[in-house]
């Protein structure tokens, strides 16, 4: 396979597999943020982290074509709109900014307190995408450094 | 109280790199020294010995824990931490395209 | 319903974020709207007479974040949002020579969230995570235009204001390390009797030393001279108009007064911090020739008499002060967008370069002639009231030599602005501006409004004291019991 | 608590060798190293919420510094650094650690906090929001507020580093 960018023959076959483990761990970091430790922000970091190590095991332009700044500014805005939204909702149910109006569910299950697991995704996409597109920003630019 | 003494050494490190060195990378350097010196600082005041985590397991759920509300918002800080270094090195590396040199003193004196 | 002042300027962002790339003047049209409801709800906030609380999320004080907006941060939010409304006005025909107007408007959007959380919350780290929002969408503006200066002046100020924050964050580690609690109700009242404890002393220097480098006051003033050139003319009259006031001077105050309790050896500092930033502040200005880093150093000598007024905390003092604080927003805001229509015109920046403009841009020179005569203290406009109360309060609790040297210092502001006068505009000298016409409406109307609000504030001083300044100093002059209300 | 005291004072090595070193490479790598002590010491301080967080930040920080850093031509010169600028620095520092080191002692001993506030947020952190994880309870319930600012607060720097990056700022 000619190797058009990105690291060596090697670096790329394990990436294929290890790109879908980070994503993986991150989605379960997310999700069970309120059970465990961790939650939307590590979730987001570890997210944004595999799109990153899939684009500098395999080169720019074969990352972009999956991921590209589009997809990632829409990502992040609705990350921002979905936890504005969330907020809102407790005024227009329960008259208070941030209330918890989801039911609480019992302890150790998974839907278990309401907004927290909602907010915990919406801060997930927000801070997955935001961060992958400034590192699209930092590596777009360098490209164009060097023409 | 030895160890927050060690916490203020590391602060004023930064501080004291962020005053000499005149490298660009160097000063964005010593100002992550100082923001990891006080994310330490805060979750140092927030220790109880013999204490553990602040997540509760399925068979005792009252728990001698930890102070939870220093983590709460060191989990803020070091993501503040993350977006003040993400916005300098981009500030950097279009002053490197500008000035090509990390040197502040060159800067000066290019800049006239 | 406070809520409303942070969450509003987000949703625009967002809607901006989305909805700015397709067409190019909807984010032009977002961010007025916003700004434009915010100004009437801060208008909304005078009438109300009781302190307005809201717990968010429907917890308790100590436990949750409250929003608290009383008098004192009503006067702010009205300075916050005119200005916002009118330098909006200002970039929508400024701003047309850059690209990408979104992301102007959307940091715009993002600064105006910050400061107005700022004002609103009740809750001491929050007070932390707006000021970090404010001060990292103001490094962004500065370095909206991308060229050289702009890139270093937004890397120095992006620095010193880092260093800023970690004192003030520093501060708060040591005020939950001793008395384990954030809000700023709860911690004046434990703070009534554990008061001179060493570690909350060093906290409150940590806050002042954080605070000060957030108001470039004069030992931390370098920033200040290179950013407010650097950046866009409406940027950099929101910076010095608003921005230094809310992140330094409201945190100062309400620390302060509300907070730790106003006494002797604190009133000492702030005197002290505030002579010596008004007298240096003139002094460097006397020699500038270009017009908007003469402008920088004469707002950190004006901002050095708001502190002075502040740090006398007789009633005198602090009503002066605030007035000063609400005058100096207006007309140095106003110097600033006039400062910015010239190098519309004339893309220059340097007095000596600019010629007889009077007779070309004729709204634009009144403007700043009725600006220039304010901010000296000339007797029928606002300038004047509000450094007759500083300069009598100042006299009256016998501080003769700041009583001098504020006098001594609106003299030289009065030269050092008729000399700008005198080159910008009456210097009959080289005709070679005589084809230029006047800039477009949407300059013109922002300048000419902030010209009659000069003028009227000036001219109905009584109305504007009583209804917006003696509340605001009334919730400083009785200080630590302005919780009590709030815990009740 | 020895091993606290042994990664700090590692920390501080690393710390000053991620200054005194000249080539800006390695110390990027020295700043990684006290990154990733930090992790060690919010894991000893029965943080782990923190330790996810911070490890994975700083690995980000760390690849966008050493972007920033590979670029460069690596240009070793010998800085002349102003006396004024020492002097300053150190009067600043020692007056710092002097007055710190009164308000320390002042503090409740390390490992005995007050804990007015929180005790509240263990007491009832379960049965009010029946979230298992005390702090994600904290950050997204009692105080989701400053959440919020803290989502904005990345949202404002990835606009600004998309605003300073942007190609053609003239029209």
């Amino acid at each position: 396979m000619k190797n058009n960018g990105g690291m060596s023959i090697i670096v790329k076959r394990i990436t294929r597999i290890t790109v879908s483990l980070i994503f993986l761990f991150g989605v379960y970091i997310m999700l069970h943020g309120h059970l465990s430790p961790g939650g939307g922000f590590a979730g987001g970091v570890i997210i944004a982290l595999s799109f990153i190590h899939l684009v500098l095991a395999f080169g720019k332009d074969f990352a972009f074509r999956y991921f590209n700044k589009t997809l990632a500014f829409f990502l992040e805005g609705l990350g921002g709109i979905l936890f504005l939204v969330i907020s809102l909702l407790g005024i227009f149910i329960g008259g208070i900014f941030f209330l918890n109006f989801l039911p609480k569910g019992s302890p150790f299950n998974l839907f278990s307190s309401g907004i927290i697991l909602a907010s915990n995704f919406a801060i997930f996409l927000k801070v997955g995408a935001g961060l992958f597109s400034i590192f699209i920003a930092l590596s777009l630019y360098r490209l164009s450094e060097k023409e | 109280m030895g160890i927050y003494f060690l916490c203020l050494v590391l602060f004023s490190l930064g501080v004291w790199c962020l005053f000499v060195k005149k490298n660009l990378i160097k000063k964005i350097i010593g100002l992550a020294i100082t923001e990891y010196a006080i994310n330490l600082f805060f979750i140092l005041l927030g220790y109880k010995i013999g204490a553990d985590a602040p997540i509760l397991e399925k068979n005792n759920l009252s728990i001698v824990s930890v102070d939870p509300l220093p983590q709460a918002l060191i989990l803020t800080s070091i993501v503040i931490g993350l977006g003040i270094i993400a916005f300098s090195v981009s500030l950097v590396m279009r002053l490197y395209e500008k000035y090509k040199t990390f040197d502040i003193n060159k800067i000066n004196n290019l800049k006239g | 319903m406070i809520y409303i002042f942070s969450v509003l300027p987000l949703i625009s962002a967002f809607l901006i974020f989305i909805f700015g790339r397709i067409k190019e003047n909807i984010s032009w049209i977002i961010a007025t709207l916003c700004s434009f409801i915010l100004l009437i709800f801060s208008f909304l906030t005078i009438f109300s007479n009781k302190v307005l609380v809201y717990t968010v999320g429907g917890w308790k004080i100590p436990f949750g974040i409250c929003l608290v907006v009383d008098k004192f941060s009503s006067l702010f939010l009205i300075v916050i949002n005119l200005i916002t409304f009118l330098s909006l006005i200002y970039s929508f025909s400024y701003m047309k020579k850059y690209d990408r107007l979104y992301f102007y408007y959307i940091l715009f959007c993002l600064l105006l969230a910050g400061l107005n959380g700022v004002v609103i919350t009740g809750d001491l780290f929050n007070f932390f995570v707006f000021l970090e929002i404010a001060s990292i969408s103001s490094y962004a503006l500065v370095a909206y235009k991308g060229g050289k200066e702009e890139l270093e002046a937004s890397f120095k100020y992006l620095i010193l204001g880092s260093i800023g924050s970690s004192f003030i964050l520093f501060g708060i580690a040591f005020i939950y390390g001793r008395l384990s609690t954030l809000n700023m109700a709860d911690i004046s009242n434990s703070l009534e009797f554990n008061y001179n404890k060493s570690s909350i002393i060093f906290a409150l220097s940590l806050f002042i030393a954080g605070l000060s480098i957030k108001t470039a006051l004069v030992p931390f003033h370098a920033w200040l001279a290179d950013a407010h050139p650097a950046a866009p003319s409406p940027i950099s009259s929101m910076l010095s108009g608003v921005v230094i006031k809310v992140l330094g001077v409201y945190g100062l105050s309400r620390l302060i007064f509300n907070i730790f309790g106003f006494n002797y050896n604190l009133s000492l500092i702030l005197i002290f911090l505030g002579t010596l930033s008004m007298v240096v502040g003139v002094l460097l200005a006397i020699g500038q020739w270009d017009f908007k880093r003469l402008l920088a150093y004469h707002s950190i000598s004006q901002i050095g008499y708001v502190v002075l007024g502040l740090g006398i905390g007789t009633p005198m003092g602090i009503v002066g002060g605030l007035f000063h604080l609400f005058n100096h927003s207006i007309f140095k805001s106003l110097l600033f967008l006039n400062a910015g229509a010239i190098e519309y015109n004339i893309k220059t920046k340097n007095l000596k370069e600019m010629g007889d403009l009077s007779k070309v841009m004729p709204i634009t020179s009144n403007s700043s002639l009725i600006a220039s005569l304010s901010i000296a203290g000339i007797p029928p406009f606002c300038g004047f009231w509000s450094k007759l109360f500083i300069i009598l309060a100042a006299f009256m609790a016998n501080l003769k030599l700041a009583g001098f040297l504020c006098i001594l210092v609106s003299l030289i502001t009065l030269a050092s602005f008729l000399k700008v006068q005198k080159y910008a505009f009456l210097d009959k000298t080289n005709k070679n501006f005589q084809d230029i016409k006047e800039v477009p409406f949407s300059m013109v109307f922002s300048m000419s409004f902030l010209a009659i609000l000069c003028i009227l504030v000036g001219l109905f001083f009584p109305l504007v004291k009583d209804y917006i300044i003696e509340p605001a100093s009334n919730v400083l002059i009785n200080g630590k019991d302005y919780f009590k209300v709030i815990l009740n | 608590m020895i091993e606290l005291y042994i990664i700090l004072i590692l920390m501080i090595i690393a710390a000053m060798a991620s200054i005194y070193i000249e080539d800006l490479l390695s110390s990027v790598i020295a700043l990684g190293a006290v990154g990733f002590g930090i992790t060690l010491a919010f894991l000893f301080l029965k943080a782990p919420d923190l330790a996810i967080t911070q490890l994975v930040v700083e690995i980000l920080s760390l690849i966008i510094l050493i972007k920033a850093t590979i670029k460069s031509n690596r240009d070793i010169n010998k800085e002349k650094n102003y006396i004024s600028y020492i002097f300053l620095a150190s009067f600043f520092i020692i007056a710092f650690l002097y007055f710190g080191y009164k308000a320390i002692s002042e503090l409740p001993k390390f490992g005995f906090p007050i804990t007015k506030v929180s005790s509240f947020y263990i007491r009832e952190g379960l049965n009010k929001t029946k979230a298992v994880n005390l702090v994600s309870s904290i950050i997204l319930d009692f105080r989701a507020y400053d959440t919020l600012g803290e989502a904005i607060v990345l949202f404002t720097s990835v606009v600004g580093v998309l605003s300073v990056l942007r190609r053609n700022n003239e029209k």
